[in-house]
């Protein structure tokens, strides 16, 4: 077991550091997939099967496919060789990274006694799907609720943004119409900030919609 | 020797059987299907190799094996190779979860590789890596077709996984556990689930068509539109590998639909009384309900032809998924409120949507027939699916 | 005068056939026997039309039709179709065509009908068929299907008229092309129509037609009837290449039609040029040919260690050139050129001779003395009187013969229409009477002999000096032709042309002005005129042909003297002539036939020539096999091609012959070069009517008496034969 | 009833299934054709005198729309005619790469001497051996170019895969015999 754990963890790693290392954002995204499989196997190795399989249906299974998609949709896959199209993007995650690695240091010293752990895989009992279903049907009713309320917010939201805007009378094309497939060249010429936030909104809705 | 390690090695030997069986299948299967269309088309299929054409399947493994594996030179090289293998990989690890026989029938040992108390769940997250086989193959050729067939595909298997599941729902709610033994075991005791979920046995049917992407839902390969789609780059083994992993996820897709829901490895208990003990045959049952959904398959591709692809996305969306959802919500309904009425009330109302489904076909047929009107201006700016 | 054909007014000439009228007005009329150039007959009856015309009151007015001011003079319609052929159109008549008349559209139709009545289905195997004027007129005009079942005339089928011409008298239809061709055009009363009716035939006196112009009436024969046995199942029609070009075989430059097939020189045909040959060429124009398609050289032959003459590719040809002319003075390499080059090769040779300062430069044949034609070939068809003077018309040029017979036969031109010339001149007649008074022939015998009133039997060389100075009665005679001519026309021949000099010239001048006669000289080769505009003549210091042996190198093209030079020798010929095989290095050529390219005739007229689809391997016409030269004497090549020679033409004598059109203009040269020059007679039929292995006349021989008697029906009856 | 279509499909398809086979294991066993089966041509003769019904017309080479005939005529020599008539076809070539089986040099010919017969297999290795010469269409010769080969090799006569339904040839294909 530990054995298996620490194979699926050191691998969950190199996926993370490949998810953000590769400059092909079809590597990197395959990188992640990488990460949620392993993460998948942890879970298996804690006797929570259904958990691992959900992760691996829904995660590595759909969000990561809907993912890769919008990449090669939208031709993304080339190498960023320009500079960060977010501004100040390297001093947030320097400071991101910065308090993550300190919550860790922190844990790792506070970190004390698996017992929790091990209460959490006995209230399981196993990760069988009918514990699951009680679990979050009776105790986390509400919170699971709010959470389906939130996926139903995201995708009348997706919808509302997928939606082209009415063609102007005048003919002249509305901003957002910009074919996803123009040159870079001419995409430059978009007021920054613009066209990256359209990329942005647009990965992000979809894959919360199949979520 | 301890016993963890002699289980492992167990586990290994039954793994390296399963594999070695389903390739051996495979490598039949399309002797076989050629065979058989050939029969259905008046003529007399491969007959060259061997006696019969039985040494086909070798022939054609060796030619796979020997041909020139060609690269493109756009091919991400790395993820070109990782496509077949995932496909194939996939395809062989589903497989191991489903009982053969009775615990300890095979030689003392159980008939199943590994087992999972969340075996359908853990079979449904394993077919669904399969898409990233032919997504990234697909992708990885670096060339227009393979890349255009490579989202068709996968857009037609994600959208079909949905269905696919949700007609497992009633299923699952009316067994109480994702387990295959405890799926076989229930009917062994109440009667192959066929009787009580034909509707969700048609959806799960027609959804497995599509996820194993054949005929008529075989648009990934449809040459004559996108020459062949993620294929069209690959050759030799590595195509090889992609037409194994589809012969090895029919096997499974058949094997999955005799476990769920044609009693899976027991045969049918009125034979006991001819031959006692008959219906707890290992192996035997089982394949031979695989080879009928297999027949079937063949039999299908050999009548139906390829659907169109936005006939094939309204189908799954508008007609596979809200019945797959009507099924459920009609289980749980009556499971619900079904007070003391057995299992037989269940069956009935399933086959009544069945019956209603087939006299209304041609009414729903319009469902995903036609394509929906779309005002002028929108159609212009179409994008892709 | 006003002609109505159809509802189309005319205005044409008095005199002018009905069928011009026709044609005039843009109509067609189907007809077989009218030719261009024969007297009209009426033979063949298909080219009726409905005519009428005003008729007079005995006061001299119309007979009107209509009232006062509508009034028009009625028309008084023929009761039947006539041949429009041998009917002379009259002021105000009217001629109703097929177009319009039921009438006339079934008479020609059942003419056609009447026609086809014993004509044989021999389409698939007819030479004819494809360019045959029965096949089209009766696509045209027939009914397109037969009444009669029964068997048709059965006659001979090949029967060979010469060894030339073959005649299958099944085909034949009677328009008595062919009889009035012989009667008319040469004045050789040897063939003629024998029976009557539909067992009319063709036949021969004894010994068949005299050789000469005898190939003309395969050109003239409607349908099939008669054939060129030359190219007889060579080919279909359609299936040759045609090139219409000029013959250089001698200084007349008739036009012609080069018809290829696959590369091999199947058949000539005559082109019509209304001022040089009308519409007649000489059998050694027409069957001469088999030599352009025969052992010719495809690649360059040099001479290697052992003495023998091996293939090589141009290259190699080009090194050995190299390599035997090292060290020579470029000034003494000869260059010698035959008198049939065209005049952008003889520019581009002149030029690089230029180029190498060369002395030895000199073409072959020509005379010591240039004497410009002023005389034309019509002027000789229109003259009152001609004089030849030593030549020998059927060696040296054989149309102008024609011509000089056309005269004899009152001189009249067929009349020219918008249309072209006229099919059917009323003013021609059959069998015109002949005046052989006009004509007088000093020299030897030849085959013009016959037709002359004046015979004086002179030797050539101070013939001209005997006319001038007449010392004979007969002479005499001659000289009061010449002297009471109103358009005489002086022909010289290579007998007084032999070995002239300048005193000769000045003496033919101070004859010509006395006597008002306008002068044909026949140039020795058949390009000698406009070669004399270039200086092709052996310059200071230099040797001629004949001294060939003299020169210390020499380049020789498409010249046969069966001498080498003294040194290094190469010879650029279409053949292994006597002189290629002694050569070091050979150089295939192309024949006139394959050469783009100017030529000019004995009356001064620029003529062009077409590349005809003839296979000659790696063969080089002059101007690129010049430029080799030039490569391998290390020196620029003045032309590089066509274009190049045509600009160097331009500037050495001003005349652009890029634009010379297909009928060829008139064009005197404002130089010419002269040099002594050795004796030559030309002779057209005993040199180029010859194989270079074998007597070219023997293999037709060989054919006809291989193929002749095949029975006309084979044993057995043949099923859906093609009787 | 859309679904109803399908199961009858299916139906037919199993139905078939049962079914003999229409085609044949080809080259063991003899394809079966029609007689108007258009292959390659046959150079017919006159049935009585045994002479060459072609007469070196070129019309088939005119009609032909791929230019894949080149036919060179000559004149009969009247002690051994070759064909009836003066005319006969010293060399007579199709080009069966080029030919297309259109049969319009059928419909040209005068004399019914070209005939497009049944033959058919003529694959060979080398461009220049499908130009058939007339002496590899004549009636009487069985066989392609490399058929004959083939047979010349083993020694045995030719074997044709296929057979006539009905076991004659067209009627213009005169003396024409297949197995």
């Amino acid at each position: 077991m530990m054995l298996a754990f620490i194979l699926l963890g050191a691998l969950a790693i190199v996926g993370g550091v490949i998810t953000i290392a590769a400059k092909n954002a079809v590597h990197a995204s395959l990188g992640l997939v990488g990460t949620l499989l392993c993460v998948a196997g942890l879970f298996a190795t804690l006797n929570a099967s259904f958990l691992a399989a959900t992760q691996v249906i829904v995660y590595a299974g759909a969000v990561m496919v809907l993912f890769l998609f919008v990449i090669m949709l939208l031709n993304a896959n080339q190498p960023v060789t320009e500079r960060d199209p977010v501004p100040y993007v390297r001093e947030l995650a320097g400071i991101g990274g910065t308090l993550l690695a300190g919550a860790f240091v922190v844990l790792a010293f506070t970190f004390k006694d698996p017992r929790p752990l091990a209460e959490g895989a006995e209230a399981l009992r196993g990760g069988s799907a009918l514990v699951m279903g009680e679990t979050l049907l009776t105790r986390f009713l509400l919170p699971f609720e709010a959470v389906s309320i939130l996926l139903l917010v995201a995708i009348v939201g997706a919808v509302a943004l997928v939606q082209r805007p009415a063609a102007q009378p005048d003919g002249v094309p509305d901003e957002l119409e910009e074919p996803v497939g123009a040159p870079q060249e001419e995409r430059r010429q978009v007021p920054r900030g613009a066209a990256p936030a359209l990329m942005q909104t647009r990965g992000a809705q979809d894959g919360e919609v199949r979520a | 020797m301890p016993d963890w390690l002699a289980t492992l090695l167990i586990s290994l030997l039954k793994a390296v059987l399963v594999v070695l069986g389903l390739l051996t299948t495979f490598a039949y299967m399309t002797l076989i299907e050629r065979r058989l269309l050939g029969r259905m088309q008046l003529r007399p299929g491969p007959n060259r190799v061997g006696p019969m054409g039985l040494l086909q399947p070798a022939a054609d493994a060796i030619k796979s094996i020997f041909k020139e594996d060609l690269t493109v030179t756009l091919a991400d090289k790395l993820v070109y190779t990782l496509a077949p293998i995932v496909a194939i990989g996939m395809a062989l690890t589903a497989f191991g979860g489903l009982p053969a026989g009775p615990a300890g029938s095979l030689f003392g040992e159980n008939p199943w590789v590994y087992n999972l108390d969340t075996g359908i769940l853990a079979l449904l997250a394993l077919t669904s890596m399969g898409v990233y086989g032919i997504f990234l193959g697909g992708w990885a050729s670096g060339s227009k077709y393979p890349i255009l067939g490579g989202l068709r595909s996968s857009a037609q298997m994600i959208s079909y996984e949905l269905g696919m599941g949700l007609s497992l729902l009633g299923l699952l709610m009316i067994v109480g556990t994702t387990s295959f033994h405890g799926i076989v075991g229930w009917q062994a005791q109440n009667g192959p689930m066929i009787l009580f979920q034909s509707l969700g046995f048609v959806l799960f049917l027609i959804s497995s068509f599509a996820e194993t992407n054949r005929t008529p839902f075989d648009l990934p390969e449809a040459e004559q539109e996108i020459v062949a789609g993620y294929l069209t780059e690959y050759s030799a083994i590595k195509w090889a590998l992609f037409q194994m992993a589809e012969y090895v996820n029919m096997i499974t897709a058949s094997a999955v639909m005799s476990t769920l829901f044609f009693g899976g490895w027991k045969g049918p208990q009125f034979l006991n009384a001819l031959i006692p003990g008959i219906s707890d045959w290992p192996l035997i049952w089982l394949i031979v309900k695989i080879a009928f959904f297999l027949f079937l398959f063949i039999w299908v591709r050999a009548t139906l032809p390829r659907l169109r692809y936005d006939q094939l996305m309204r189908f799954g969306w508008k007609l596979v998924l809200p019945l797959a959802l009507a099924n459920t919500m009609l289980t749980a309904a009556f499971l619900a409120f079904r007070g003391s009425g057995g299992l037989w009330f269940l069956g009935v109302l399933s086959l009544a949507g069945v019956l209603a489904l087939l006299v209304l076909s041609d009414r729903v047929r319009t469902l995903w027939n036609q394509p929906s009107i779309r005002p002028e201006g929108d159609i212009v700016r179409a994008g892709g699916d | 005068m006003k002609v109505h054909v159809d509802g189309i007014e005319v205005e044409l000439p008095a005199g002018t056939s009905a069928i011009d009228a026709v044609f005039s007005a843009g109509g067609d009329v189907p007809y077989f026997c009218a030719h261009k150039y024969l007297s009209p007959l009426g033979a063949c009856r298909m080219c009726l039309v409905e005519s009428g015309s005003p008729r007079k009151n005995p006061d001299g007015s119309f007979v009107m039709e209509g009232e006062g001011d509508a009034a028009t003079p009625k028309i008084f319609w023929f009761p039947k179709p006539m041949a429009s052929c041998t009917m002379q159109a009259t002021e105000g008549m009217h001629i109703r065509t097929a177009k319009t008349s039921e009438v006339v559209a079934k008479a020609q139709a059942g003419m056609m009908e009447f026609t086809l009545l014993n004509h044989p289905l021999d389409c698939p195997t007819c030479d004819k068929g494809g360019a045959c004027e029965l096949q089209d007129r009766a696509f045209e005009y027939g009914y397109g299907a037969s009444r009669f079942g029964f068997d048709r005339r059965h006659a001979e089928k090949h029967y060979p008229l010469s060894d030339f011409v073959i005649l299958d008298q099944e085909r034949c239809i009677h328009c008595k092309r062919c009889v009035r061709y012989f009667e008319e055009v040469p004045g050789q009363e040897v063939l003629d129509f024998i029976e009557r009716g539909g067992h009319t035939f063709i036949d021969t006196e004894e010994g068949g037609l005299p050789t000469g112009f005898s190939g003309n009436i395969t050109d003239i024969c409607p349908v099939g009837a008669l054939l060129d046995n030359v190219a007889r199942f060579r080919g279909r029609n359609w299936e040759y290449d045609h090139t219409p070009t000029t013959c250089t075989l001698c200084p007349v430059g008739c036009s012609i039609t080069v018809d290829a097939r696959n590369g091999r020189l199947e058949r000539i045909v005559a082109g019509e040029n209304r001022d040089v040959n009308e519409a007649w060429i000489c059998d050694a124009g027409r069957f001469g040919h088999p030599f352009a398609s025969e052992e010719r050289l495809t690649t360059p032959l040099v001479r290697n260690e052992d003495g023998a003459l091996i293939p090589a590719t141009w290259d190699e040809a080009i090194t050995a050139i190299n390599r035997g002319l090292l060290g020579l003075p470029l000034a003494d390499l000869g260059l010698f050129v035959g008198a049939d080059a065209t005049l952008e090769e003889g520019a581009a040779l002149a030029a690089l001779a230029d180029a190498l300062n060369a002395r030895h430069v000199d073409h072959f044949p020509r005379h010591s003395v240039f004497i410009a034609p002023t005389a034309t070939l019509t002027d000789v068809a229109t003259a009152d009187a001609v004089v030849v003077l030593g030549a020998d018309l059927g060696e040296e040029a054989p149309v102008l013969e024609l011509r000089i017979l056309e005269m004899l036969r009152g001189g009249l031109l067929p009349a020219e229409f918008a249309h072209g010339t006229a099919i059917a001149d009323l003013r021609l007649v059959e069998r015109p009477a002949r005046r052989p008074e006009r004509l007088a022939v000093i020299g030897g015998e030849s085959r013009l002999w016959g037709h002359a009133g004046h015979r004086v039997s002179a030797n050539g060389e101070n013939a001209l000096t005997r006319l001038a100075h007449p010392d004979t009665d007969d002479l005499k005679a001659v000289r009061a032709l010449l002297d009471g001519a109103e358009r005489p026309v002086l022909i010289l021949g290579a007998d007084a042309l032999r070995g002239a000099s300048g005193s000769a010239a000045a003496l033919l001048a101070d004859l010509a002005s006395r006597t008002g006669a306008k002068v044909i000289a026949i140039p020795a080769g058949p390009n000698s005129n406009g070669l004399a505009a270039l200086n092709l003549v052996p310059r200071t210091g230099g040797l001629g042909v004949d001294r060939l042996g003299e020169v210390p190198a020499a380049f020789i093209s498409r010249l046969d003297p069966g001498m080498r030079a003294g040194g290094f020798t190469v010879v650029h010929d279409t053949h292994l002539t006597a002189t290629a095989q002694l050569a070091d290095v050979v150089l295939p050529a192309v024949t006139n036939y394959e050469k783009r390219g100017t030529v000019q005739n004995l009356e001064g007229r620029l003529l062009p020539l077409n590349p005809a689809a003839i296979q000659s391997g790696e063969a080089a016409d002059l101007i690129r096999t010049l430029t080799a030269l030039a490569e391998a004497l290390g020196v620029k090549a003045p032309a590089r091609g066509q274009r190049g020679a045509q600009t160097l033409l331009m500037g050495s004598v001003g005349v652009n012959t890029a634009t010379v059109q297909v009928g060829g203009a008139l064009h005197t040269f404002a130089r010419t070069f002269v040099a002594p020059a050795a004796p030559h007679t030309p002779k057209l039929w005993t040199e180029r009517m010859r194989s270079r292995d074998r007597d070219w006349v023997e293999r037709i021989h060989d054919l006809v008496e291989g193929g002749w008697t095949l029975p006309v029906a084979p044993a057995a009856p043949q099923p859906g034969g093609d009787d | 009833m859309g679904v109803l279509e399908i199961a009858k499909g299916m139906g037919v398809t199993l139905g078939k299934l049962f079914q003999k086979p229409v085609t044949v294991s080809y080259p063991e066993q003899r394809a079966t054709l029609q007689p108007r089966f258009r292959g390659r041509h046959i150079l017919t003769r006159h049935p009585g005198t045994n002479l060459e019904k072609c007469i070196g017309c070129s019309l088939c080479a005119a009609a032909c729309p791929a230019y894949a005939i080149y036919v060179e005529a000559a004149e009969n020599d009247p002690a051994a005619p070759v064909s009836p008539g003066e005319r006969y076809a010293k060399v007579y070539e199709i080009n069966m790469l080029r030919c297309i089986f259109c049969g319009m040099c059928e419909e040209a010919c005068p004399t019914g001497a070209v005939v497009l017969g049944n033959e058919f297999e003529m694959a060979d290795y080398r461009s220049r051996d499908f130009v058939y010469a007339k002496e590899d269409m004549l009636v009487g010769v069985t066989g392609s170019i490399p058929q004959r080969r083939e047979a010349t090799r083993l020694g045995k006569p030719v074997r044709l895969g296929f057979q006539l339904d009905g076991g004659q040839p067209r009627a213009e294909l005169e003396g024409v015999k297949y197995p």
